[in-house]
């Protein structure tokens, strides 16, 4: 693309990189990137004016797969890194992206910390209730009678799983939604809703690892569209998401806090500033 | 930077008391007397283990030249009670020739301070206060105190105008009397030691503290975005910050903790703005990480670390020099970066705008390692020179023609590539922690992993760091090689060697990474002894010179673990039995 | 005390070290030190097989001055370490104690997956809605539009501040509750209730920060018992707590999941474990 | 430590092809076959990007003696297919020596390959398999390189039949059938390198990978107790971790992250539990502040740090001995602590055991510095000795005297104050990473401070590390200087400079903190000139010397970053420039 004055209509494919992925065939990954970059064109954002930021894992390999700028951080970082850019660049859109080891294991401090922030970005999360890269130990929303782990206790871990939706809710997220990576459209359209909401929105997307969790395959018969309709009452939305079984897809709850954007629009100089010291 | 001699004419002193005694209001005012008439001052404070309130010592030097270091010993020492100060005994020390200003009514003073042979005067301040309705007897102390030294009571007075008349005039009238009351008193104590007359028509100067005078030079470097999360001694720091940089249009966020900050900084600077945190040790350990990937994805973030006492939480209030090792070497990996170090609290300001300059210059994270005796006292001093250094990286601009592709690593002479900032149209990459090929795709291969790591130490062996990179002053085959809050006191010292006929060269980094073989050899020629000074009871500087550098042989060390700090009498014995 | 056979009977005080905190006076910590040291009398906890481990904060000064084996670790670690004390000697009871900075900031991410993991432990947080040690900045509790702090932004942070309460709960807590220092029977009864809970429990106690809160004298005047019975309902606890103005004391919700326990029983030997390796 | 001369009679060969190839599956047989001769062997494997499946190396050497270090060559290199093999080209070095064995049907022998002038010779795998009903080229291939290199069809075939024969008697028949036909095949290939004979009834020997190896030594040594975060290449050590433990009645938990797990090590450590933790460079990162709580603390607990590549993320499948710094350095504060490394795979057994036992004596936490090529490799080697450290701290047991205080610092002449164990009646005390007293009241004073900070220093310093602290052989006045995987390679050019007439001795530490002056002068007394060998992109471990220690004048470096080891030859040709 060069730079021109008629508007330019972007296709899903301008969104994907020349790079293969290392991701097993199968991955439901895959299908995700798909849906970003889906997304994306939906809302027909220029690429050199939007970020992906991930952390480490299988998922998170993601930012690389994309035409837009990337940032492949640290295990558990990828929200800060995320925010830090999005804060200093208000102009940018900023999608974070990585699995649920990343986002809610080592990283669950910063995923409580930005659904309080609420600074406006979104964060895809593919889910796959394991840790890929490192070949197969239970994350926080694995089942707790997993145990095809060589690192899980025979009968599994014994653990209630995480409800990362419960939790974002908790910790005032303003939008939270699920979706399953078999539906690609459906992910796409929830995508490009979260990244139109302004402030943090959360999307949980089931995404099977198939090499680790051949099961996950059925996760396809299980999944059902909410049947009932996203709310804007937290309470409401906290009692269902507590009793829910974790396989009602769509968006879940939307709130309408302002997001935080704590940039200065001052004028002054350092001259301005060294004043203060002067005798 | 002018060589500080002597500075004959200068006086310490300490002021302390329990919690309500008024003592820092004291010495604070004091402080602006001085600052008034044209003084240069140093001031620090000590406190109790409580968190609010609780004893505290005024700890002031004030001289009619810059200083940049403690003295030897508390020319003055005055207690306005007793409670616990005898905490402070190493803090402040005494000799013959100190005189302790002592109200009778307070208690003893503690054996500890006595047995220096101190002269012992009594000033009963408390009495005197309650003659004076609404009188304190911290403004007693004050005036006795101005009296003594030789400072202007007159001067201190329109201190107090400018402070309390407005707002509360029956305590300005009360305080007023009671400096007046004090001054009196002091008449009859006997001589103590002279503050020096100044030379001329009072100099500009300001007045700052470490902690502000880093914070104004990240701002002045070029700093727009700082995530920090508090920690003491480096706090002042973020609150400088959280209020500067809104004002000039950048941005400001307290992070839920460590991890988040440097991580939100390293996002900021990917963004294309100049970021800094600061912290102290605990939270520098929690920063290693992202510092790494800093350093493999090539993007510049600055952090400042305030030193205090280690290990773990330490001395969180106290001083020290022990986190040399964690800034230079505390990476896994082989992940060159920079690190530099202020060396008084006055050059805490340019230090950390050549920081930012270095980093934004280079692509690479830089550590300002400051310490809480810089950065938590106060200084009266010159104005700082209006060095330029500005952060400047070297960017993409322009898309690149049809089927080129942009090569965010690209192994270029200098090791410094060219960076596309997000927005940029046509140059978008992934910046990648992995190591990476060229245009930044993840590379097991060897030839890559070496292409990248030859290019990143290239980008810092290569640089051109000009004089900065030291202070290096004065001739003498004896060399004091000493870093940081060590400078002011080395300095203070060679002067007072030479004095006494012995000549030694002062030799202290202001860089410390990369290291710079060439010039430190040049500033070692000819040098046949070196005493490494340093405040770490591993001495952790005298190791890096050694493992960095060729020194000559005969090596002597100060070294010892804070929270103390190094006065110019060791170092000047020293150099005095290194010298025969 | 000197072992003996006939059974001792401690009392608060028997808790109470000689050492005199660093608190300012009137901080509310001194009467949740009280409400701990009667929570042990009441529960007739032997000292020496009592545990009292923190972080770092006003707060977290509390073990020394207790007379049980005490912890003073660093900042945000407090839970992690009492976890591993107490999976290594499950024969000792445990109370992790500390701050809202420690535990719901820089230690949010060990609180979500104590909450989940479910040791057997009591975690008691005096919250005062700053940061009391390091001289006063906003903690994940403060109100959005507090700003004396030369940390905070005037207007404040604009930020809404956290439910612990409700994070513990959607994390999978099974004990979470509310007391207020200025009831320190109150809170000694729940707090010993709490250490009776199996599994992992949370008190989150409102302690005054008399020296950078002063406003928080008037806690006591608004503060009201739960005017709803704890409950066993997650859901119904969760809808409560999204809807609750944080005033409210009490236990809020009791569940009953097993606590986690993965000591071994085995007794092998080395040599059966060499024996794997030999050809 | 025997001396591994030449091992003149082993034989290096690789085999790989693209996933799904069965490669693995071959060269674990050939290893099984070897193993069940009486051979012993080195194993390592090397994959592409992708996550799982993708091609593959296996890289063996098979010894009719003990074998610690890989070879220069690649003696044989066979391809079942080329897919992406290229990329294995700088791991697997060949010369005119080697033979390539390629299956014409399957590609090309990659250019970067074939034009080390290998001899090339062609084996129709695909087709010879198809021959058979069920038959594969993976058996083909391992029927013909046993022939080749001299090792028994039979036993191969009885291989096969231990694993298959049961389970999937068809499966077995064809496998025994293609290893005969590729054998056979061989026979028209001309001869290759043989391995040498046994020299008689095969030894008692093990087969075990480095991780695997630590883990049992950190049994052996006294833990009971883990908690740990997955990470590559360190994760085996957790996975055996999280099964032996708890049949031995230990504990093992997987925690959030590495902040978790190190600091519920510490608490498990601090209720008495010897503990562990495993991880790599980047988690190690995480774990510096808790280190640091750990050596003010004095809580014993052990972190083994497999190496990969850095910085950063880095290269997490290969090998790098680059985490030396911040192993040894990176701590804020003065925070002396322990830091050993094993040299060879099955010395990560005796190391880790070892390092148990310095940390629960001394009350220190220790890194056990192991990298990837120790870690993931699989060794066939001797019975290992059965050393008897297991870790023993020295606790107080007994209530104190009525009104007698507890110290749980006391400044003991040794350091090492007596500990109390929760639970111990009347010795309740709070332990503290805040500056403390001997009581472990928090103290901010000057004496509290350095007190303990000699004491804890002076633990180490003071102990009695036997000859463990490092291996030194042979004599000479060059010395080769060397760690961890590095030493297998440097042991085996010394036995053949020695063959060249050249005599150089090895002096390899083990225990790398503290630094041993007097024992490290004694192993240098008579040395002249100094190699050292890394496997680090800035020679840290040249600095470490360096800086620690008084080396010689004349110091050589062989040093750069991972991932390719550095092999024998390097180190055997320098050494004879050296010696001339
Ligand atoms: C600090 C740190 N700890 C551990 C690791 C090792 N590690 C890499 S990815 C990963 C887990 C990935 O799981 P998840 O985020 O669910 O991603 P997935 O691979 O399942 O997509 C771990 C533990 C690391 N790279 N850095
Ligand atoms: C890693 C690290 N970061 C920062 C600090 C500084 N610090 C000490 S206590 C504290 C906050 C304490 O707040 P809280 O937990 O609410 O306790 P309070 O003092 O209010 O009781 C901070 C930020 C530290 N000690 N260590
Ligand atoms: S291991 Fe699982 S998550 Fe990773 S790429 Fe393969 S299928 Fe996907
Ligand atoms: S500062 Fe606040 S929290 Fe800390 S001791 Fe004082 S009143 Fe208590
Ligand atoms: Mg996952
Ligand atoms: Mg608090």
């Amino acid at each position: 693309m060069t730079e021109s004055n008629c508007a330019i209509t972007y296709s899903a494919k301008d969104y994907k990189s020349e790079t293969k992925p290392v991701w097993c065939p199968g991955c439901g990954d895959y299908s995700v990137l798909s849906s970003i970059t889906k997304a994306f064109a939906d809302l027909n954002l220029e690429p050199h004016k939007t970020s992906v930021v991930s952390g480490i894992g299988c998922s998170s390999r993601i930012p690389a797969y994309t035409t837009t700028y990337g940032f492949h951080t640290i295990h558990g970082r990828a929200l800060v890194v995320g925010a830090g850019l999005k804060l200093a660049r208000p102009d940018m859109t900023v999608l974070v992206a990585g699995g649920d080891g990343d986002g809610f294991s080592i990283g669950g401090n910063h995923f409580l910390h930005a659904c309080r922030r609420n600074v406006d970005m979104t964060y895809v999360v593919m889910d796959n209730r394991v840790y890929g890269m490192t070949k197969g130990q239970p994350s926080p929303t694995t089942e707790p009678d997993w145990d095809a782990s060589a690192m899980a206790p025979p009968g599994g871990t014994g653990m209630t799983p995480f409800n990362p939706l419960a939790i974002a809710l908790a910790a005032g997220a303003n939008f939270v939604a699920r979706c399953f990576s078999g539906d690609p459209n459906g992910t796409a359209a929830v995508i490009a809703e979260a990244i139109k909401h302004p402030g943090f929105s959360f999307v949980a997307v089931m995404s099977p690892c198939i090499t680790f969790r051949e099961e996950q395959r059925e996760w396809k018969n299980v999944v059902r569209p909410s049947p009932v309709d996203s709310t804007t009452d937290a309470a409401q939305a906290a009692k269902r998401l507590m009793t829910d079984d974790g396989f009602n897809m769509g968006i879940l709850y939307r709130g309408a806090r302002v997001p935080y954007s704590p940039k200065g629009a001052g004028q002054a100089t350092i001259g301005d500033l060294e004043a203060e010291f002067a005798l | 930077m002018t060589q500080n001699k002597g500075v004959s004419g200068s006086v310490s002193l300490a002021m302390c008391g329990s919690g309500g005694a008024g003592v820092m209001t004291a010495a604070n005012m004091l402080l602006d007397a001085a600052a008034e008439a044209g003084y240069y001052a140093l001031f620090g404070r000590s406190s109790g283990p409580q968190i609010r309130g609780g004893e505290a010592a005024a700890i002031v030097r004030l001289s009619p030249e810059p200083v940049t270091s403690v003295d030897d010993t508390t020319e003055i020492l005055l207690a306005i009670d007793w409670q616990n100060v005898q905490r402070f005994a190493a803090e402040l020390p005494l000799d013959k020739n100190s005189v302790i200003i002592t109200d009778p009514t307070q208690g003893e003073v503690p054996e500890v301070m006595a047995k220096s042979g101190a002269r012992i005067v009594e000033l009963h301040m408390k009495d005197l206060a309650k003659e004076i309705p609404g009188g304190r007897p911290n403004m007693i102390a004050l005036g006795a105190v101005a009296q003594l030294i030789g400072l202007s009571v007159d001067v201190v007075c329109e201190v107090l105008g400018q402070s309390l008349k407005k707002k509360r005039a029956d305590a300005y009238e009360a305080s007023v009397a009671a400096v007046k009351k004090g001054a009196e008193a002091a008449l009859s104590m006997g001589t103590t030691k002279q503050l020096g007359k100044l030379a001329g028509e009072p100099a500009k100067r300001w007045s700052i503290t470490g902690n502000e005078a880093a914070a104004l030079g990240a701002v002045r470097g070029g700093v727009r975005f700082c995530a920090a999360y508090p920690i003491t001694p480096a706090t002042e720091i973020l609150e400088y910050l959280s209020s500067a940089l809104p004002k000039v249009g950048g941005t400001f966020v307290q992070a839920e903790d460590e991890l988040a900050s440097i991580n939100m900084c390293i996002g900021g600077s990917f963004g294309g703005a100049a970021s800094i945190t600061a912290t102290s040790g605990p939270g520098l350990s929690l920063m290693i990480e992202a510092l790494g990937m800093a350093t493999a994805s090539e993007t510049p973030v600055v952090v400042v670390d305030v030193q205090r006492g280690g290990p773990s939480t330490g001395i969180p209030t106290k001083s020290e020099q022990s986190d040399l090792n964690i800034a230079l070497y505390g990476l896994h990996g082989d992940g060159p970066h920079l690190v530099v170090a202020p060396n008084s609290i006055g050059d805490c300001l340019m230090t950390t705008q050549w920081a930012v300059h270095l980093a934004e210059m280079t692509q690479t994270p830089c550590i300002v390692l400051s310490d809480q005796s810089l950065g938590q006292s106060r200084t009266i001093m010159p104005v700082p020179a209006d060095v330029a250094f500005v952060g400047k990286r070297l960017t993409v601009t322009e898309a690149l023609p049809e089927g080129q592709v942009y090569k965010r690593y690209a192994n270029t002479a200098s090791g410094v590539s060219p960076m596309a900032i997000p927005g940029t149209l046509g140059c978008q990459y992934t910046a990648d922690g992995l190591e990476h090929t060229e245009t930044g795709l993840p590379s097991s291969q060897a030839n890559d992993h070496s292409t990248q790591q030859d290019k990143r130490l290239r980008k810092l062996t290569g640089f051109e760091y000009g004089d900065l990179w030291a202070t290096v002053e004065g001739e003498g085959d004896i060399a004091v090689m000493c870093w940081g809050s060590c400078v002011g006191a080395a300095r203070e010292a060679i002067a007072r060697a030479a004095a006494d006929g012995v000549k030694a060269r002062l030799i202290a980094p202001r860089l410390l990474y990369p290291t710079r073989p060439d010039v430190m050899a040049k500033a070692l020629a000819g040098v046949k002894k070196v005493l490494v000074v340093e405040l770490s009871h591993l001495g952790q500087f005298h190791r890096y010179l050694k493992g960095e550098y060729d020194l000559p042989a005969e090596i002597q060390q100060i070294k010892r673990g804070g929270p103390l700090p190094i006065r110019p009498n060791e170092i000047h014995s020293r150099l005095l039995s290194m010298g025969k």
